[in-house]
């Protein structure tokens, strides 16, 4: 329990998320949304809940990226919205 | 304009969470041992209890495998939901859609693939050593399963898909899937036929060889049905890649 | 024994500062990874190996042994691992038809992004 | 003499049978002959069974039968009582006449969807029954939809525009009152009271959980919910039904349909409210003005048709207007002081003589328009000659419907007015009897003119002849027992008093 | 074994949804026998479930999965099950409607989801599976998880039509996640306030605790009761349920449209009366005004919007939105001041019996319209309400179902709507909510005006041009050689079946009524067990 260490984690948590959400280029969305997964990870082994970690890491920062950028890589590169 | 709607839709919910914390005697702070969450009966029980029971030192996994086993056998069989849906709606029979990602002639690069020929096998037991040794650290059927299904998805983009395929096909990939639910599920129905209720691993110890008592025959069923978590993740999600990165064409692609 | 664990350390940090820079300031895709790549790995290594020694000075029973293979196997997939990675980054980027540049030019933003995920 | 219920089943085989009926008018549909005779077979039936329950009803014996609790505390009961009864006969013996009638007027239109058509006859049949031997508030209700919907291709049978324009209406009205207005007083009721006083016969009574003016709301819904009375301002799918085929007409306008209207709001006053409800709610009078009213301004209206048919609905609506007048004297008269039982018993009454009389009217209309294809009273003029059975029947139906001797109208009308005498409400009277002058203004010239103006007999298609004997014959029936009622009206009168016996409390 | 039956009738459909999708894999034929089978083992165990309710003392029994039982352990150790009658009703529901949709669909999944009928079937049943869990689960996370199973497969099931219904349903993935996600997060204030996941262990701790004013578990409430909003479609959050249902398969629409809204009120039910239950819904939250009034909008807006559709199945999925309203105004309906008083339940909220009633009656009167919509559609080819005409002539039996079900929606005697409307309204009255009454009323007749025009098109047909006047006996004497044209048996069968279920729920609705009036007079009020 590091409270500084949450603090920091939890603000580069927030842009990560809306960058997600706001960038047009759907592959840096997938990669922001990998880089909010590892953030999630490093908060969860913080906090102390290592087992939601190793999942976290494993599916969210990994396979899920996989799987984004998969599926981007067969559609249109931009958003339309 | 909806997305501005979306923006407030937010920021209210935020703001109801944060009304929801910040009464300071009403909502316990962070870690705090004696919250209810911490201090209730069942997390004492849970922290007390669990190696008495099962004989599984790591609570967490005890508890997702066994005291709430039935949740967590839904879970698996989320995941094969997703494998089956994602086979269902994406999938293609006829070749017609156009092949997307990388061409499909080139070479396999030969530094990738040496490196890939190295690592699989152990990325293969490090899914094993996560499984099997859950009990005692993190880790367990879900997480190995992950690990086990990147290492093929690893294959398929080291060298294509059609070479992953060909190590483990489409059907054998569903057959997996499917077989992960029956072997959990069977672990509830052999406790069932034994007369207790569905997943109480603990009469099994009648069934399995070489297990005497009730404890350990509930440490061994769930490792039993971790194995068919990693069976159905396993095999989802190289189904999920494959389907994904093709269009659900199943051959080709990245 | 500290001494060395300090120096490996910060070795490493140097290292990777060095590959941050680079990442920052090269031209083009090509030199970028060039710096991300190297210093990556370098930095990395240097970083785990002064993990182990903290581990070994710290006492020498089985658990500290246990911890010390690990981290020695997790070095030696980095070393496997990133240079490869790296390879494949170039690969792709070279047949994606990326010229090196020369000059000095504005360079285009999603490379940035692929050259920081490595 | 206090009322005893017999168990038994035949008021649901009266209601069955038809039902039966249709069973073999499907399964016969090859063959015309046989399948009509199925549909006879099942009138006759019915038309057995209500008569064989009539011994026990005059003795006070009613017959019985309870399907099931289809709510707490309320049972689908269907119960044969002296009301019911006088009601069942009328319809269930005018529906054997009719369906001579039906099948003369459909072959000889050569219509399309014969069997549909007795199918749907038959299911109407089934509910007006249904709604004649209804013990309580909720059967009733249920039949009464039953009816509505039944009669919907009936009345929509030639499947054109104009049908789909008149169907519309129909079930606007129908539908939109009853589920508008009939079904939330139905609940209220039965939410504040528990279901008890729901019965028609029980001694429970509604006054004790209900207030007056909540009463008088209660009172109004249900009146003007049951719309199939005719009430003035939700009488217009009346004219709009008159797209249907005669035969149809004929049992909407004389049997079934419009008679059950008025029949629910008998059952309203007599069988929901007790006396000490009614004489306390305020709104009785309303119902009383807004009938008179509609007496009036019917028969003026009907003054101003000159399709046939029209101007027989119209007259219909007055007619109806008599009865809810009647009927609704037992809450209004009693502002005079005055209870008035033989204004219900004229009402009850006159169900049976208007339904004789208006019956024979529609079928000659039916003939007229088979035998010559005219719709229109002033192309009429000088078809006596050619049609005289038919326009004999006409004249004695008339009279009926006027209230003339040697008729049966006239035993109704003289209690009606009675009633109103003995209630004190004398401008009722005048509007009974202006009414009457009315009725002569608009129904008499027609058989008159018919018979009396010589037409030029180049104005007729050459065809103008009598219609096929199957439509003489009944309408001839139905005449004849017009005047026999006349001669012959103890039965009716003695069942129709016994029914006003039982009004609550008792 | 019959002690099991509320576990093996979830096994039934899981097992069969696993068979099909590795038998499916061999031979894609046995996909739909297996289908039927499974559903058939799981109405079979609902029944065997729903009489050992009856039977048992206290109308409700336990199901300790793991055999983590309450009595040798703290009670929410592991996970349970409880049936009492409000969900031992809804599950024979849920099974009875899913095995008629699976039998209906024998013709309309090989052609719509060509080559992929084993996937289809496998979906079909987990989804049965899932809504079954929600039903029977007396555990917070599990209902969660178990609502994640059935909206995964509800999704897939839908996208599987075409082109357009992939949109529909990832409109739909999106909102139902975020209603499924604000669930969880409810769920989570509640666990960090109460420390247990057991329905029964949260709304003790929350009474023991004295919790009933803590801002958290306020949050919780609103955050738990948002998602199930989403989730039923509830009137302004309703936006994804047209195009979804509406766009599915045919067979899923079936089964869909139906179920899933029913069985989420069921489990807004569970949430109020057996999680925060009626001292903290009823008393604590004065809501009773402002929620009426939503759901009166919601009745309104679901009808008047069905009336300016000119699609069949859409304007069929506007009135599920109007029914949600039934559903949602009846359980919030409150007698004044009948909690201070401490009467019963039933005295307090009158309309809680019509709700649940409502939830058997229109399960039963969807299925029956869905499939007649289908049916109907099968034989036109096209949904649009101007092709219907002339449906009668062609395919009588099919219309006489589809006016069974529209019966039911208008509340006809003696069908099953007509019961539900009238314990909703006369609850209505006994709380003195007339305006909610008024509002079922006219809802009920502007589902006359739609109805009567899809009937009216139907009956109708075409018009013959010249002057309807004269000559039209010979020109429909003409029309009587068109030819019936009935839907096949496999349609007709569960078509009929259903239609009879509407009126049978109707007819039986005392001893349902009955039912479920044991359960409401079972819920505790004041007091833990």
């Amino acid at each position: 329990m590091i409270f500084e260490l949450d603090v920091l984690i939890l603000l580069l948590l927030i842009p990560a998320a809306v960058m997600a959400l706001q960038i047009r280029d759907l592959l840096a969305a997938s990669m922001a949304f990998g880089i909010y997964s590892f953030l999630m990870c490093l908060l969860w082994a913080e906090m102390g809940a290592v087992d939601v970690a190793f999942t976290e890491a494993a599916v969210g920062a990994g396979v899920s990226a996989v799987f984004l950028i998969a599926t981007v890589y067969c559609t249109k590169r931009k958003s339309s919205d | 304009m909806m997305k501005k709607l979306a923006g407030i839709v937010v920021f209210m919910v935020g703001l109801l969470l944060f009304y929801g914390v910040s009464n300071v005697d009403d909502f316990p702070g962070w870690g705090d041992p004696d919250s209810p969450a911490n201090a209730s009966p069942l997390s004492q029980y849970f922290i007390t209890d669990t190696i008495k029971d099962s004989e599984v030192p790591n609570m967490v996994t005890a508890v997702l495998a066994d005291y709430r086993g039935y949740d967590t056998m839904f879970e698996t069989v989320v995941i094969f939901i997703a494998g089956i849906a994602i086979f269902a709606v994406v999938r293609v029979s006829r070749n017609n859609s156009p092949v997307c990602g990388g061409n499909k002639d080139d070479e396999p690069d030969l530094i990738i693939t040496t490196t890939c020929r190295l690592l699989v096998p152990v990325i293969q037991i490090f899914a094993l050593y996560v499984l099997a040794h859950g009990h005692s650290s993190p880790g367990g059927g879900f997480q190995g399963g992950v690990i086990m299904g990147a290492s093929f998805i690893l294959v398929a983009v080291a060298w294509d898909l059609d070479t992953a395929l060909g190590r483990f096909s489409e059907k054998a990939a569903i057959a997996c899937a499917g077989l992960g639910i029956i072997i959990y599920a069977g672990f509830g129905l052999a406790s069932m036929f034994y007369g207790e209720e569905f997943l109480n691993y603990g009469i099994t110890h009648k069934l399995l060889p070489g297990v005497e008592s009730p404890e350990m025959a509930r440490y061994y069923g769930m490792l039993g049905v971790e194995v068919g978590v990693m069976f159905t993740v396993t095999s989802v999600m190289f189904l999920i890649y494959g389907l994904l990165s093709t269009r659900g064409r199943m051959s080709g692609g990245l | 024994m500290n001494l060395l664990v300090v120096t490996l350390i910060v070795l490493g940090l140097i290292f990777f500062f060095g590959g941050v820079v680079g990442l920052l300031r090269f031209p083009d895709f090509y030199t970028r990874m060039h710096a991300a790549g190297k210093a990556d790995t370098l930095s990395t290594i240097l970083i785990l190996g002064g993990f182990i020694v903290y581990n070994f000075a710290e006492g020498g029973d089985a658990a500290s042994w246990n911890v010390l293979v690990k981290i020695a196997f997790i070095a030696l997939f980095i070393m496997l691992t990133s240079p490869t990675s790296t390879h494949a980054l170039m690969q792709a980027g070279f047949e994606s038809g990326i010229e090196p540049e020369i000059d000095d030019d504005e360079s285009e933003s999603t490379q940035e992004k692929k050259g920081r995920d490595s | 003499m206090p009322p005893t219920e017999i168990v038994s089943i035949k008021p649901l085989l009266a209601f069955l049978a038809p039902l039966a009926g249709i069973f073999f008018i499907n399964f016969l549909r090859k063959n015309q002959n046989q399948r009509e005779a199925a549909t006879f077979v099942a009138a006759f039936a019915q038309c057995a069974l209500v008569f064989s329950m009539l011994p026990d009803a005059l003795k006070g014996h009613f017959h019985v039968f309870t399907f099931m609790e289809i709510l707490p505390g309320v049972h689908l009961r269907l119960r044969a009582d002296p009301m019911g009864m006088i009601f069942a006969m009328v319809a269930s013996s005018l529906w054997i006449v009719t369906t001579l009638y039906g099948i003369g007027y459909m072959r000889g239109l050569k219509e399309h969807a014969q069997t549909r058509f007795f199918s749907f006859f038959a299911v109407s049949l089934a509910a007006t029954i249904g709604v004649a031997f209804a013990a309580n508030l909720l059967t009733l209700y249920l039949f009464y939809e039953m009816l509505s919907l039944a009669t919907f291709p009936l009345v929509t049978h030639h499947q054109d525009r104009e049908a789909r324009g008149g169907g519309r209406t129909y079930l606007t009205y129908l539908l939109g009152t009853s589920v508008g207005f009939a079904l939330p007083a139905i609940i209220f009721i039965y939410s504040k009271s528990g279901g008890g006083p729901i019965d028609f016969l029980s001694t429970e009574v509604l006054g004790a959980s209900l207030s007056p003016t909540a009463g008088g709301i209660v009172l109004l819904l249900l009146v003007f919910g049951f719309a199939k009375g005719g009430l003035m301002p939700f009488h217009s799918w009346l004219p709009g039904a008159m797209v249907a085929p005669t035969p149809v007409s004929a049992l909407l306008h004389a049997v079934a349909v419009v008679k059950v209207g008025v029949f629910c709001i008998i059952r309203v006053y007599t069988g929901v409210f007790d006396q000490e409800l009614l004489h306390s709610v305020d709104t009785g009078l309303i119902i009383t003005y807004v009938a008179a009213f509609t007496v009036l301004i019917s028969s003026l209206i009907a003054l101003s048709q000159d399709n046939l048919k029209r101007r027989l609905a119209f007259s219909t609506i007055g007619q109806l207007g008599y009865i809810t007048v009647g009927i609704s004297m037992l809450s209004s008269g009693a502002l005079a002081g005055v209870e008035s039982p033989q204004a219900m018993t004229g009402s009850i009454l006159h169900i049976a003589m208007h339904a004789c009389g208006k019956i024979t009217l529609f079928f000659c209309a039916g003939a007229i328009f088979v035998g010559s294809g005219l719709k229109y009273i002033s192309q009429m003029e000088g078809i006596g000659r050619r049609m005289p059975y038919t326009m004999t029947a006409f004249l004695i139906g008339a009279l009926s419907v006027i209230g003339l001797p040697p008729t049966g109208g006239v035993i109704s009308k003289w209690y009606l007015i009675m009633g109103a005498l003995e209630a004190e409400y004398v401008f009722v009277m005048v509007i009974l009897l202006a009414s009457s002058f009315l009725n002569i203004i608009y129904l008499l010239p027609i058989a008159v003119r018919a018979f009396f103006i010589p037409k030029n007999e180049g104005s007729f298609q050459g065809s103008a002849k009598e219609a096929p004997w199957q439509c003489v014959v009944p309408l001839c029936v139905t005449a004849l027992l017009s005047v026999l009622l006349f001669f012959f009206s103890s039965p009716l009168v003695e069942l129709a008093t016994e029914a006003s016996i039982y009004l609550k409390p008792r | 074994m019959s002690e099991h039956s509320p576990v093996l009738l979830m096994l039934a459909p899981l097992f069969a949804a696993v068979g099909c999708a590795l038998l499916g894999l061999r031979w894609k034929s046995v996909a739909y026998p297996i289908t039927i089978a499974g559903l058939i083992a799981a109405l079979y165990f609902c029944l065997q479930t729903l009489v050992q309710v009856v039977d048992s003392p206290t109308h409700a029994i336990s199901y300790f999965l793991g055999g983590w039982n309450a009595t040798d352990f703290p009670r929410g150790i592991g996970i349970e099950y409880r049936v009492d009658m409000l969900n031992a009703i809804v599950l024979v529901v849920i099974a009875f409607v899913a095995l008629l949709a699976a039998l209906f669909s024998k013709r309309f999944v090989p052609k719509e989801t060509p080559d992929r009928e084993p996937q289809y079937y496998t979906l079909f049943l987990l989804l049965a599976t899932g809504l079954m869990g929600m039903t029977i689960t007396a555990d917070a996370f599990n209902l969660y998880v178990l609502i994640e199973v059935a909206s995964l497969t509800g999704y897939a099931l839908i996208a599987m039509g075409s082109r357009r219904a992939a949109v529909a349903a990832f409109q739909y993935v999106i909102m139902g996640t975020i209603g499924a996600s604000f669930y969880l997060l409810g769920v989570g204030y509640l666990y960090i306030k109460t420390g247990s996941l057991n329905m029964i262990g949260i709304h003790d701790v929350l009474l023991e605790n004295g919790l009933h004013g803590s801002p958290s578990v306020f949050v919780a409430f609103i955050l738990i009761f948002a998602g199930l909003w989403i989730k039923l479609a509830f009137f302004p959050l309703s936006a994804w349920l047209p195009n979804a249902y509406s766009r599915a398969p045919t067979a899923t629409g079936c089964i869909v449209a139906p179920l899933v809204t029913k069985v989420s009120v069921y489990v807004m039910l569970r949430m109020m009366l057996t999680v925060f239950g009626p001292e903290y819904v009823y008393g604590e939250l004065a809501w009773s005004g402002p929620m009426v009034w939503i759901a009166i909008v919601a009745i309104l807006a679901g009808s008047v919007m069905a009336l300016g559709q000119s699609d069949l199945r859409r304007m069929l999925t506007y009135l599920i939105i109007a029914e949600v309203g039934y559903m949602v105004g009846g359980a919030w309906l409150l007698t004044p001041g009948g909690l201070a008083r401490g009467e019963s339940l039933y005295a307090i909220a009158p309309g809680l019996l019509g709700t649940s009633y409502h939830i058997v009656s229109d399960a039963a009167m969807t299925l029956c319209l869905f499939l007649a919509a289908a049916a109907m559609i099968n034989k036109t080819g096209s949904g649009r309400l101007e092709d219907m005409k002339g449906l009668f002539r062609r395919s009588p039996v099919t219309m006489a179902c589809f006016i069974v079900g529209a019966l039911a929606m208008i509340g006809v005697p003696p069908t099953c709507g007509f019961f539900s409307k009238w314990y909703l309204v006369s609850g209505a009255f006994e709380a003195g909510r007339w305006e909610f009454a008024i509002a079922l009323l006219v809802s009920s007749l502007i589902n006359a005006v739609l109805f009567f025009r899809v009937i009216e098109y139907a009956y109708f047909g075409k018009f013959p041009e010249i002057d309807s006047t004269h000559d039209h006996s010979e020109e429909h004497h003409q029309e009587e050689t068109v030819k019936v044209d009935e839907n096949p048996p496999s349609i007709l069968l569960p078509l009929i079946l259903s239609a009879t279920a509407v009126i049978a729920v109707g007819l039986f609705n005392k001893d349902i009524a009955g039912f479920l009036e044991l359960f409401l007079n079972s819920v505790s009020m004041g007091g833990g067990e």
